[in-house]
């Protein structure tokens, strides 16, 4: 069913009763061509890419509880393009430019909002460090722009310009980012992976993979074996415990990132803004509430929630860099569970069995990443070989040293 | 409509306050919901999405309708309960939500375009064309979201934090929870009880009743005078407990100052951390709705609303009153109303063996189908069996039943137990490790049952404690069984609306099930029910039920979602308190500070620190002139700096030159006493940690510097090697960056400089160490430098650090020298090829800086194994080098091939400082270019976009001046 | 010569509100007793020779003017007195790294309960009880000397900050008691 | 959150500093191959249960602790000084 105002309206006029279900229920088959563990935004888009890009459509997605509600569906929905490193700065910029064209492509409105990003800092070095990283977007063809503190006045005037612990210097804004309606783009890869043939199937936990002498046959669920001549492990979150099903031992530790969003309030925020100093960053979604975030709680976790100390130090940052949204009231905070690797960087490579794939390390950066990740992933299963953009996520760059830290806070999980 | 004799407000004490530019009186002890009613304002707010005329529901914090904003004389405060807000003399308050008037609301045209504003609408459409989203489409709907306005102005006001302990925290005072905390607070017990109302008693204050043989209040005021003088007990009002968090933690919010005008350094709200031993869930129940057609005008109300508005503020919401419920308990409501001598029109209840005493009429197996009245209730419509009637009214009393208030219950990942005969979730046992859930917030639905369940909880906590439970007897109490047939939705023609805050009804959970969103997180993602500012309070058990209904599955099966914290929405501000302006991190201040003001110094931050940036002379417009000056001076002259930001370590012990051999890439036991080395560090991944000098004192006595940015990293390194691989060594160490007030003293008149102040002659070699004393004060002198000439840095206890800077800056000021600050520094360092964190930033190893060699070869040390690795060697990795620029260049610019296109792939690397050097009159910069050292001569093009920069320069050594350190070991 | 004039962090301030005092006390020689391994029975010696043992965690002890201070594992504090030869441990000089304010009145704890992370209220922080922990965002010492009198350790270049925050729990504390009354 | 130090006492989780797995402690031998040094720097079991790791009481005492705890519920069932550990 195509989605349109008209059919809005002509649907509308007659009682809603002909909107049919986004996609299938399917009972799993015996056997796939594919097998992607994981229904989330990453999972359902390399399925979708799958059949899209490479015919291959006899692929089921596996997903122990319902599409979508995993990080893709508990983050704070920032989509942008702004790395410095090679490996990452393609990777990123090319998800961008499936993010511009997603609503056309899933005929779904994801509801991204190019609203613009602006990275505040707080020193001279920490400028140079932007104007480093800005200058490495337009390189890559992306843009950025610049802002001395009376640019950032102008855009954000309701910053602390006078009294914030960390004085404003400028931005960096990179008006292509922005954010988007994060359920919706799970749920419009799902549609149009269904479309396309490929099983949807949920509430269906993968138990163990079938592995023989090195080669991947399938893997067992709680609704039975499934047989499969390749096997994606598309899990962030729980990559650790899928992977250890193939007898892998990942870099990664799995932390809680907690994220807050207020209760509605008219238009105040019209940007995503970060603060530098503080670990915050803040946009309003476009039913009103602030939607916010920090860092990590640090500790290794796999519990959804956090505690207070992240919490109070979230809110103090916002304090101290806007203390307009000082009324404005949390209605509900929450937890994902992020696969923190050694360098902040994520994997998207082939493993030690034949057959079976690795997507995992999004650190808390999964989100922008969807479109890429599974167009990437779908290259790499469908022709053994890495996607030029994502050729630098290698599951092997720590043992030999080939690193993508961002950050440069070292091999440290939680740091990144 | 205010009813004589009854209610527990004040009436000596009457308030005035304004709602929407209109004044009404209430009195002390309403709230903002109740004056209003009192008043007969029933219509308070408009609905989110279809901006229905909207008035209050409930009598507390989790009420849908009734938000309004608080106007203060210098903020405002948006989305307030009217329900929780309490009256005061000069409170503002005006409505929200709405284009125009209240009554005459211009997006109320929403509501007549429901059709096509169902549930996921907007996934379908505002796609075309693309462009139109950003500009049109998504500011139009953004401008018609959002309930409450924030002023963007800075908020001012006083917010406070506090933490709290206790041996058990009892939340909410019912007859439930005050006997839980009677029981602990008997038993000696260190006990927190926290009511989240303006008064003690929870439903006592509504429901009234007898307890132990005497009405209810009268047994509250005895509880409460005893627990008021018991010195173990400690009585929260205002205070709500909002979340559950690991190992006996809770946030709980108390408003301070909300109920009154605004007073200096009185706060607004109070966030509580409350570490309790034990914790007693008796937060009672919510009463739900009913979704029958139309269920959302002004004057429908929870029945036990309507009974609070009567018993506890002698309120009553119409003249004519009808009650549809389905639960014996509801019809209390009625004959209290009938008592206090207000019509009731009629007692609907829905379950066809109800029975029927009332002296009014009752429908028995009736159900309310329609509503009427645009602004307000006038009228419904019943059906019973094949019959339908009309009945004129001004306020429905509703009753679905109640919900246990287990929020906090899940608060850590617990899911609730669906109980059939109460139709409703519980708590389940143990979801928050030491807490209890008691009373009706555990399905004992009696104020026997509280009181039963309030003892027992407190009991088992003392005992656990180690404390003898007290001999309490349980006072007598009422112990009706609460029974009810669950009652979700009514069937009939129109909206029945489950989520009133989002304006979610029961077409919408059907249209979701039948799109297949199928999943109870699915359908309220979908369709947005319990994501308002009430939480789902009042709709996820009756959504949940319509999402089994509409998918023919179980609601055990069906699921539910979960519960996050906070229980009611808590301001930033409170949960932020102290953070604001400086308060967000301590300030550091040098012993100088005063003194560099006093000089005009611009101060800027350094970490937590702040230090000087220049030192303007009259006639300087520009910190560049400021700048050059203060470079030539100490070129020229002498220069004097406050450096005692940097980190200092003090090591001693037999091992202490082990120790630094193990976590310093290059040899310190080889040290001699009385010398400085320039020490590397790595991290145990290979890449440089930080960088710094360490002087022998003694045999077996170290002194540590490192980087101001790194020292508190240091530190933490160094407990962790020192702890992890070699606690039995004779090492100890402790920082004394705090001890000493230290000054860099550069230039070549330094000498001459610091031997004034000394009693003995200055002899030292580059890279020398002696103890001195300076005016009789024990100080170290140390001949090191980080400009490139003749530098020391002398020390002192930091108490004489700032006689000792003036003392310092006047006599340089004799010999044609001067302070210099951070900008000076940083010139000076880069025309000498110094590195700062701006270069070793934390992706650097020590062969991309040239500093391979020092990478001992003879020993092990932290990191040299994985700096092995093959990625971290070899041409295709940057390596600093030094530009020189006849043009102004860029730290953040990118290095190019003169003639070779500017994209990613022919990058070459990237500046990382730079400065114009008065000294060797050109601009240098810092860099890192691919395979760098093999390109000294090379010309390579400078880009930065973003500031308009694109200049050719020459690649050399990073050792601009002096290279060969003649300088520094004159 | 130059002559170097001493200067505490702050002076010496004071402050007196809604019945608590607040003060920077002097608290003379600071130095740090950090034990060798092996080596508690030598430093014994050296602190027999004041009258005082080395203390057990949390705990700090007094007599005649010195003071003795744990302040973590296997190290302590010597406040008060200029420290005697000491063997078998490393001994570092503090004096001029901290600045000690002292808090006294009966809302002492309650001002504290605003700052610290720590019960310090008498029933679990009895007199002569010590606590290494944070006051806001500060490392602090935090000891207990009397029925309503608790004294602070910061490091000395946060003095101010430490200050600026106590003064205003201070107010607002006693904002809270003048609306009670 | 709350962890007892085996010096300071009962803390909040605000006065530490977390760095990450035990494996940490188990530093290889400077000639170990690189493979080792990989598993020691980067690999981790990752348990989602229970598992040992390595939190400073930064604002406390300055003691490494190794913490047994359950990643899942958070439950804290052992800690110890890295400094007087046993094995």
């Amino acid at each position: 069913m195509r989605y349109s105002g008209l059919r809005v309206i002509t649907e509308g006029l007659f009682g809603n009763r002909g909107w049919t279900p986004a996609w299938r229920e399917p009972s799993p088959k015996a056997e796939y061509d594919v097998v992607i563990i994981g229904g989330g935004g990453h999972g359902l888009s390399t399925a979708y890419y799958l059949a899209k890009n490479h015919g291959i459509t006899n692929v089921a997605v596996l997903e122990k509880g319902y599409l979508g509600g995993g990080n893709v569906g508990r983050n704070t929905t920032i989509v942008r393009a702004n790395y410095f490193l090679p490996g990452n700065s393609e990777f990123y910029s090319h998800s961008l430019k499936l993010w511009e064209g997603l609503e056309a492509e899933l005929n779904y409105n994801v509801m991204h909002s190019q609203r613009g990003l602006i990275n505040l800092f707080h020193s001279d070095g920490q400028r140079d460090a932007f104007v480093r990283r800005g200058n490495a977007m337009i390189n890559q063809g992306d843009d950025a722009i610049l802002l001395d503190r009376e640019g950032v006045r102008e855009h954000l005037p309701y910053l602390d310009f006078d009294n914030t612990r960390f004085p404003i210097y400028g931005g960096l804004l990179h008006p292509r980012g922005g954010s988007a309606r994060h359920d919706a783009v799970a749920w419009g890869y799902a549609r149009g992976a269904d479309k396309r043939g490929v099983d949807l199937i949920q509430n269906c936990e993968v138990t163990g993979i079938d592995i023989e002498n090195g080669v991947v046959k399938g893997v067992q669920t709680t609704r039975g074996a499934i047989r499969a001549k390749k096997v994606g492990i598309v899990v962030a979150g729980r990559s650790s415990q899928v992977a250890a099903m193939a007898g892998m031992r990942l870099p990664i530790e799995s932390h809680v990132l907690q994220a807050f969003v207020t209760e509605g309030l008219k238009p105040v925020i019209n940007h995503v803004v970060s603060f530098g100093m503080g670990h915050f960053y803040i946009s309003q979604s476009d039913k009103g509430g602030l939607v916010f975030g920090g860092d990590l709680d640090f500790y290794a976790s796999y519990a959804a929630r956090g505690n207070l100390p992240m919490v109070e130090h979230v809110m103090e940052a916002g304090m101290t860099l806007m203390p307009m949204i000082g009324r404005a009231k949390v209605l509900r905070s929450w937890g994902g569970i992020m696969d923190m690797s050694p360098d902040g960087s994520p994997i998207i490579d082939r493993t030690h069995v034949e057959g079976l794939y690795l997507n995992c390390g999004w650190n808390y950066g999964g989100f922008k990443a969807v479109p890429a990740s599974g167009w990437c992933m779908a290259h790499l299963m469908a022709t053994d070989q890495p996607h030029e953009v994502a050729r630098k996520f290698r599951l092997d760059r720590f043992a030999t040293g080939h690193l993508l830290d961002e950050e440069g806070t070292g091999s440290q999980h939680n740091l990144h | 409509m205010r009813i004589d004799g009854k209610g527990l407000i004040d009436r000596t004490k009457p308030v005035r306050f304004r709602f929407d530019g209109k004044d009404y009186a209430g009195y002390k002890g309403d709230t903002l919901a109740s004056a209003l009613l009192a008043n007969d304002v029933r219509l308070v707010g408009r609905s989110f999405k279809y901006h229905r005329p909207r008035g209050v529901l409930t009598a507390g914090s989790e009420e849908p309708n009734a938000l309004v904003e608080v106007i203060g004389p210098k903020n405002q405060t948006p989305n307030v309960r009217a329900t929780v807000q309490e009256v005061f003399e000069g409170l503002e308050t005006r409505s929200q939500n709405r284009l125009g008037s209240l009554r005459f609301d211009l997006l109320a045209v929403n509501d007549l375009l429901w059709p096509f504003l169902g549930a996921g609408f907007y996934y379908k459409t505002f796609m075309w064309p693309r462009a139109f989203w950003e500009g049109l489409y998504e500011p139009l709907i953004r401008r018609a979201a959002g309930l409450g306005s924030l002023s963007g102005r800075h908020d001012e006001g006083t917010y406070e934090k506090a933490f709290a302990f206790c041996d058990v925290l009892v939340i909410g005072s019912g007859p439930a929870g005050l006997m839980a905390a009677l029981t602990a607070g008997r038993a000696g017990a260190d006990v927190i009880l926290c009511e989240e109302s303006h008064a003690f008693g929870g439903r006592i204050l509504s429901d009234g009743g007898t307890i132990g043989g005497m009405p209810a209040g009268e047994w509250l005021a005895q509880v409460l005078a005893e627990l008021e003088a018991l010195p173990n007990v400690r009585l929260m009002l205002r205070t709500t407990v909002t979340g559950a968090y690991d190992h006996g933690t809770y946030g709980a919010l108390e408003r301070v100052g909300l109920h009154k005008p605004a007073r200096p350094n009185l706060s607004r709200e109070c966030f509580w951390r409350i570490v309790a031993k034990h914790a007693v869930l008796a937060a009672g129940a919510l009463e739900r709705p009913v979704a029958f057609p139309d269920n959302d005008r002004p004057g429908i109300m929870l029945a036990s609303a309507v009974r609070t508005y009567l018993n506890r503020y002698g309120v009553s919401l119409g003249k004519r009153v009808t009650l549809f419920a389905n639960t014996d308990q509801a019809r209390a409501v009625a004959r209290e109303l009938m008592a206090a001598g207000v019509t009731v029109a009629a007692i609907i209840d829905p379950r066809p063996d109800a029975f029927s005493v009332e002296d009014c009429p009752v429908h028995v197996g009736g159900e309310v189908i329609g509503t009427r009245g645009r602004l307000g209730l006038t009228g419904i419509t019943v059906r019973k069996g094949a019959e339908t009637f009309e009945i004129e009214t001004d306020c429905l009393a509703m009753s679905g039943g109640w919900n246990p208030t287990l929020h906090l219950t899940c608060h850590m990942n617990g899911r609730p137990r669906w109980d059939e005969d109460l139709a409703a979730f519980v708590p389940m046992e143990g979801a928050v490790p030491g807490l209890v859930a008691v009373g009706a917030a555990n399905g004992s639905m009696s104020t026997h049952g509280a009181l039963v369940t309030g003892h027992a909880a407190a009991v088992q906590a003392v005992q656990a404690l180690g404390r003898k439970a007290p001999d309490l007897p349980l006072p007598e109490a009422e112990d009706r069984p609460y029974v009810l047939k669950a009652l979700w939705a009514v069937e009939g023609k129109g909206r029945a609306w489950l989520d009133f805050a989002n304006d979610v009804t029961t077409k919408d959970v059907k249209l979701a099930a039948q799109e297949g969103f199928r999943s109870v997180e699915h359908m309220k993602r979908y369709t947005t029910q319990g994501m308002a500012p009430d939480q789902g309070k009042n709709s996820n058990v009756a959504a949940l039920a319509v999402l089994a209904d509409a998918t023919g599955r179980g609601i055990p099966e069906t699921g539910t979602t979960t519960f996050r914290p906070p229980y009611t929405p808590v301001s930033i501000a409170a949960m932020g308190a102290g953070g604001r302006a400086e308060g967000f991190a301590p300030q550091r201040f040098l012993t100088s500070d005063q003194a560099s003001r006093d000089r005009g110094a611009p101060m800027i931050e350094a970490g937590l620190w702040y230090r000087p940036s220049y030192f303007p002379k009259p006639g300087e417009t520009t910190w560049r002139e400021a700048c050059d000056r203060e470079v030539r001076m100490v070129r020229e002259a002498v220069g004097v700096a406050d450096v005692s930001t940097l980190g200092k370590i003090d090591i001693q012990g037999k091992d202490a030159g082990r120790f630094l051999d193990f976590v310093y890439t290059n040899t310190f036991s080889t040290l001699p006493v009385g010398r400085v080395r320039y020490g590397l560090m790595l991290r145990e991944d290979g890449h440089v940690l930080d960088d710094g000098t360490s002087a022998r004192l003694g045999e077996d006595h170290y002194l540590m510097t490192t980087t101001t940015a790194a020292a508190g990293l240091v530190m933490r390194h160094l407990d962790f090697v020192h702890q992890a691989f070699c606690a039995d060594w004779q090492v100890r160490f402790i920082s004394v960056t705090e001890s000493w007030a230290q000054f860099a003293v550069a230039g070549p008149k330094a000498r001459a400089l610091v031997q004034s102040f000394l009693e003995e002659t200055v002899d030292l070699p580059f890279m020398g160490v002696a103890p001195v004393r300076v005016g009789g004060v024990k100080g170290r002198l140390f001949r090191i430098s980080f400009s490139g000439e003749e530098g020391y840095e002398l020390a002192v206890p930091t108490r004489y650090g700032e006689a000792l800077f003036r003392d310092l800056v006047a006599r340089a000021e004799t010999m044609g020298g001067g302070p210099y600050g951070m900008e000076a520094l940083n010139v000076l360092r880069i025309e000498k090829g110094f590195i700062t964190h701006a270069e070793i930033h934390g992706r650097v190893t020590a062969h991309d800086i040239g500093m391979e060699k020092m990478v001992s070869a003879k020993k092990d040390c932290i990191g040299k194994a994985a700096a092995q690795r093959p990625g971290l060697w070899g041409p295709e990795r940057e390596q600093l080098v030094g530009l020189k620029a006849s043009a102004p260049i860029s730290a953040g610019a990118h290095l190019f091939v003169p003639g070779m296109e500017i994209h990613r792939e022919t990058d070459q690397g990237y500046v990382t400082s730079v400065c114009w050097s008065p000294t060797l009159g050109a601009w240098l910069a810092l860099a890192f270019l691919k395979d760098g050292r093999n390109r000294h001569g090379e010309k390579i093009r400078l880009v930065d976009h973003l500031r308009g920069i694109d200049v050719i320069c020459e690649v050399c050594d990073p050792v601009f001046h002096d290279p060969a350190g003649e300088k520094l070991r004159a | 010569m130059p002559e170097l004039i001493a200067k505490s962090a702050l002076d010496g301030r004071r402050l007196t509100l809604g019945g608590l005092t607040l003060v920077e006390l002097d608290p003379g020689p600071i130095t740090s007793v950090a034990l060798y391994p092996g080596g508690a029975k030598l430093a014994a010696k050296g602190l027999k020779t004041l009258g005082l043992t080395f203390p057990p965690p949390n705990t700090f002890t007094e007599k005649k003017g010195a003071r003795i201070v744990w302040t973590g594992r296997e190290q302590a504090f010597l406040m008060g007195v200029a420290p005697p030869a000491i063997e078998g441990a490393a001994l570092t000089d503090q004096s001029d790294g901290w600045a000690v304010l002292g808090i006294s009145g009966a809302a002492a704890v309650d001002v504290l309960a605003r700052l610290v992370p720590v019960d310090l209220r008498s029933s679990a922080f009895p007199a002569g009880r010590v606590a290494r922990t944070q006051v806001n965002h500060m490392n602090a010492v935090i000891l207990r000397t009397g029925d309503h009198e608790l004294e602070i350790m910061v490091f000395r270049s946060m003095a101010r900050t430490a200050w600026h925050e106590l003064e205003g729990t201070i107010s607002m504390v006693a904002a809270r008691q003048a609306v009670k009354i | 959150m709350r962890l007892r130090c085996p010096l300071c006492g009962e803390r909040d989780r605000r006065e530490f500093y977390y760095y990450g797995a035990e494996d940490y402690l188990h530093r290889p031998a400077a000639d170990a191959a690189l493979a080792e040094w990989d598993a020691y720097l980067h690999l981790r079991d990752n348990p989602a249960g229970v598992t040992r790791d390595l939190w400073y009481h930064e604002a406390g005492c300055s003691q490494w602790l190794l913490v047994t705890r359950n990643t899942v519920t958070h439950e804290i069932s052992g800690v110890e000084l890295v400094a007087e550990r046993k094995a």
